[in-house]
């Protein structure tokens, strides 16, 4: 039931971009095409669930028996690079059509600040390990489905007359907050 | 001295790193629900990418390429510790405010940013004019869209009071969704001026 | 091979320098974020206990990640309890430390410690208004929500607009107040 | 030890065992890269285009250094690229025509027929969803223009007529001008296909005629007198192959949609 409550609170009532304001830049970069975008989120997910779990280990295996709590952040991005890099290197060699699918989205995905929010939210958070797992996959599909409702109706606001100062980012972030305001109808659902 | 004069300011307008470059924009839309909390992260951040871009720009030379960005991001995640650590024992109420987002300064596209295109590049005088022009085109920013939402979201600015007891706050402007509303609006008008500009 | 090794130490090189600048500036800062933390309860208890931090001494009782029983001891007579409790709100975790007579007869006073409900609405649970009929609420039966002005001191009633925020708080202090009783009996039969 | 000594350990390590397994990784998990890969790449415009099949530049240069792809495919970078790969690669260029833009469409505004006023978003692809741009035809250009926006190339401009009209020079063939229309009258084709039925209406022979007096209306004349030119699909005569189009074909064409340039 937690781990339930846990997941649905970041897939839609926290979500990572609408709520928390995580992993804005490729929001705005990669949502102009629905089928790119999708491939971000897939991307996201992956590298999220395997980062928080990652982090979490070291966090509770590493620094909290040494009191090194405050070398969190340190280690953390260290870890995320690597493990981006690492991740990058495998799928290549392992599965070339995965790689064609998602590679070109993967060193954008070392500073998207979603990975690393995760990690340090499932820390402030004092998730156990199951937690954390559940907790980075529900956020990371969280990302997935804002980013992917995102790209629909960019696809759709292309035909749309706006103003030449507001396109782009403007228009981005406008229709964000309407979409944010929409997510607010879900709070309440943990209850 | 007026090519590091154009460093030094390209960033408060031109080049400015969140209404233009459209970088940066997790703590933009975040931490500006109150212009205190805007005030705190203008300092981490100008501590943090002035900094990094002095220790990037003296290091740029040793780092082989394959790690470039890790030691990098190594070396801004240990001035962004350096932050967090100061502000929890300084300032904890504000540090609580904050929360996640001055660890997160460290995956600021803004800082990796500039030490990618111009520390990793320029001498240490150009970084840190570059480090310091960005910083306040960055604040002003902050300002801007925290003075907004402050006013509008509870009638008050930096906790003063500036709008009587008869204005009932527009609450949705220190919600998440005010803020996507408030930077859009903001980065229109930013555009239509700059145009108006360059045109005349 | 050599260009490999020259990755390895440097990336090593800054990795420890930067370990060791943290662990050296964190030596400066640690006793400060320690002692704000302990300032951050004290000021808590106080507030929920009427504790005299000159002259009175507490304990910590049972520390768990949602739940935590302080004792606050005034001489050698147990003056109060505090209890923090946690569930579930409307958005996020709402968490809240309230005190108890010695003999769970009534609620001394709530404090918020974490919410994240909706500012106007929800939040209204940090007003001063909402916390001061939580001032001596029995603590000895079930506590119930009302919308009504309550009639007994069983009674609590509900921030119109705010059904959920409102049950979570009363449900969480009734779950609580339910452990901390048994487990105090508990103890004091042990004795 | 002091807890500075213990962070100078753990991070160390920490950077040890990645910065290891990273450079082991490298070694074991590196997908041998040709290096003509990089050649190629350096070689190719460098537009993105797409116009080769694969995504971008650099998924053709990979394709081609593996050899799954035929060098000459790059029809912006034209036959001076496609020798240039084709050394690297050491086989001959295979012969490249260049491709270019047809807008297969004459009703400009004196020609066809207008029903209805239009004043919504002024693009094509926003006209075509409203049902047109007012002009009575459903399958003629409808004149806004997205073909010129989608050109990175500067190679298509309207008319006074509102008609595209391409700039063979410039033009490269890359195709983005054909995906942007979203009535399909941009079709690619090589420089050197010069006979053309210029229209795309599939509307029926009455309907044809009402709407525009520069359309094929499906009288199938020209299909009679050369069988082997050109073919009928679907109320619309096709160029099948234009050497074998007759002169008398195109001369007796009622509405003259069937001509060389």
């Amino acid at each position: 039931m937690e781990l339930l409550v846990i997941f649905i609170s970041a897939l839609l009532i926290n979500n990572f971009v609408l709520h928390y304001f995580l992993g804005l830049c490729p929001f705005i970069g990669v949502s102009n095409r629905l089928d790119s975008a999708a491939s971000m989120g897939m991307a996201v997910t992956f590298v999220m669930t395997i980062a928080a779990t990652v982090s979490w280990l070291i966090y509770y295996l590493l620094l909290v028996p040494y009191h090194l709590e405050f070398l969190e952040i340190v280690s953390f991005i260290l870890v995320i690079a690597s493990l981006v890099q690492l991740v990058e290197m495998f799928i290549r060699k392992v599965s070339p059509p995965l790689y064609q699918a998602l590679g070109i989205y993967l060193p954008l995905i070392t500073t998207n600040c979603a990975i690393l929010g995760v990690a340090l939210l499932t820390v402030l958070k004092g998730y156990n390990f199951i937690e954390t797992l559940v907790f980075s996959l529900g956020a990371g599909l969280g990302f997935s489905l804002a980013i992917i409702i995102m790209a629909g109706i960019r696809e759709e606001l292309e035909f749309a007359d706006v103003p030449e100062s507001l396109k782009g980012a403007g228009i981005t972030m406008i229709t964000a907050g309407i979409l944010a305001l929409a997510f607010m109808g879900f709070s309440g659902l943990i209850k | 001295m007026s090519r590091l004069w154009k460093e030094f300011i390209k960033g408060w307008w031109k080049e400015n790193p969140v209404f233009v470059m459209v970088l940066g924009m997790c703590p933009t839309l975040a931490v500006t629900n109150s212009v205190q909390n805007a005030i705190g992260m203008i300092g981490a951040v100008t501590f943090v990418l002035i900094g990094s871009s002095l220790i990037v720009s003296l290091i740029r030379k040793i780092v082989p390429n394959q790690v470039r960005i890790a030691t990098f991001i190594v070396v801004i995640a240990t001035f962004v510790t350096m932050a967090d650590r100061y502000l929890a024992a300084y300032y904890p109420e504000l540090s609580k405010a904050l929360g996640p987002y001055v660890p997160l300064i460290v995956v600021n596209c803004i800082i990796l940013g500039r030490q990618e295109a111009f520390a990793s590049k320029n001498g240490v005088i150009a970084s840190l004019l570059d480090a310091l022009g960005m910083s306040i085109g960055f604040g002003i920013a902050l300002m801007f869209m925290s003075s907004v939402r402050e006013i509008l979201g509870s009638g008050t600015w930096l906790g003063m009071k500036v709008l009587g007891s008869w204005y009932i706050p527009w609450q949705v402007m220190i919600l998440p969704a005010g803020a996507f509303f408030v930077y859009g609006f903001l980065y229109w008008g930013f555009r239509a001026i700059d145009k108006a500009f360059t045109k005349g | 091979m050599k260009e490999s090794l020259r990755m390895i130490i440097v990336l090593t090189f800054f990795a420890a320098l930067s370990g060791g600048v943290l662990g050296w500036f964190n030596s400066f800062t640690e006793k400060r974020v320690e002692m704000n933390k302990l300032k951050e309860l004290q000021n808590s208890l106080k507030a929920v206990t009427e504790m005299d931090p000159k002259t009175d001494a507490y304990e910590n009782i049972v520390k768990e990640k949602d739940f935590e029983i302080y004792k606050i001891i005034s001489g050698t007579q147990v003056k109060a309890y505090a209890i923090v409790g946690e569930g579930n709100g409307y958005q996020d975790k709402i968490r809240l430390i309230f005190g108890v007579k010695p003999d769970f007869s009534e609620i001394i006073a709530l404090k918020v410690l974490e919410e994240k409900e909706t500012p106007g609405l929800g939040a209204k649970i940090e007003s001063p208004d909402y916390l001061a009929q939580w001032k001596g609420k029995g603590a000895n039966s079930k506590l119930e929500l009302v919308k009504t002005p309550p009639k007994t001191k069983y009674e609590v009633q509900a921030i119109s607009g705010a059904t959920i925020s409102s049950t979570t708080v009363v449900n969480i202090v009734n779950k609580s107040l339910e452990r901390a009783r048994r487990i105090i009996k508990e103890k004091e039969e042990g004795k | 030890m002091s807890t500075p000594v213990i962070s100078i350990l753990i991070m160390g390590s920490i950077a040890v065992v990645f910065s290891i397994i990273i450079a082991i990784a490298y070694k074991k998990l590196k997908v041998e890269v040709d290096p003509r890969v990089e050649e190629i790449f350096e070689i190719l415009p460098g537009a993105n285009c797409g116009a080769c099949g694969y995504p971008g530049c650099q998924n053709y240069a990979e394709a081609v250094a593996s050899g799954a792809a035929p060098p000459n495919k790059c029809t912006v970078g034209g036959p001076e690229v496609a020798e240039k790969i084709a050394v690297i690669m050491g086989v001959e260029a295979g012969e490249v025509e260049k491709k270019v833009a047809k807008v297969l469409c004459i009703g400009d505004r004196e020609k066809s027929v207008w029903s209805s006023e239009y004043d919504g978003p002024q693009t094509c692809a926003a006209a075509h969803i409203a049902g047109g741009a007012g002009k009575a035809c459903s399958y003629g250009c409808l004149g806004f223009g997205d073909c010129v926006e989608a050109c990175p190339f500067d190679a298509i401009h309207m008319n006074d007529k509102g008609l595209p009209v391409v700039d063979e020079e410039k033009c490269t063939g890359c195709g983005l001008c054909a995906e942007a229309c979203p009535r399909d009258i941009i079709v690619i084709e090589s420089i050197n296909k010069r006979t053309y039925v210029f229209c795309r209406s599939h509307d029926t022979p009455k309907r044809s005629r009402e709407v525009c007096s520069v359309s094929c209306i499906a009288c199938g004349i020209c299909v009679r007198l050369s069988p082997e030119g050109l073919e009928m699909q679907d109320n619309l005569a096709v160029v099948i192959d234009p050497d074998k189009v007759s002169d008398q074909s195109i001369e007796k064409c009622p509405t003259k949609v069937l001509f060389r340039i």
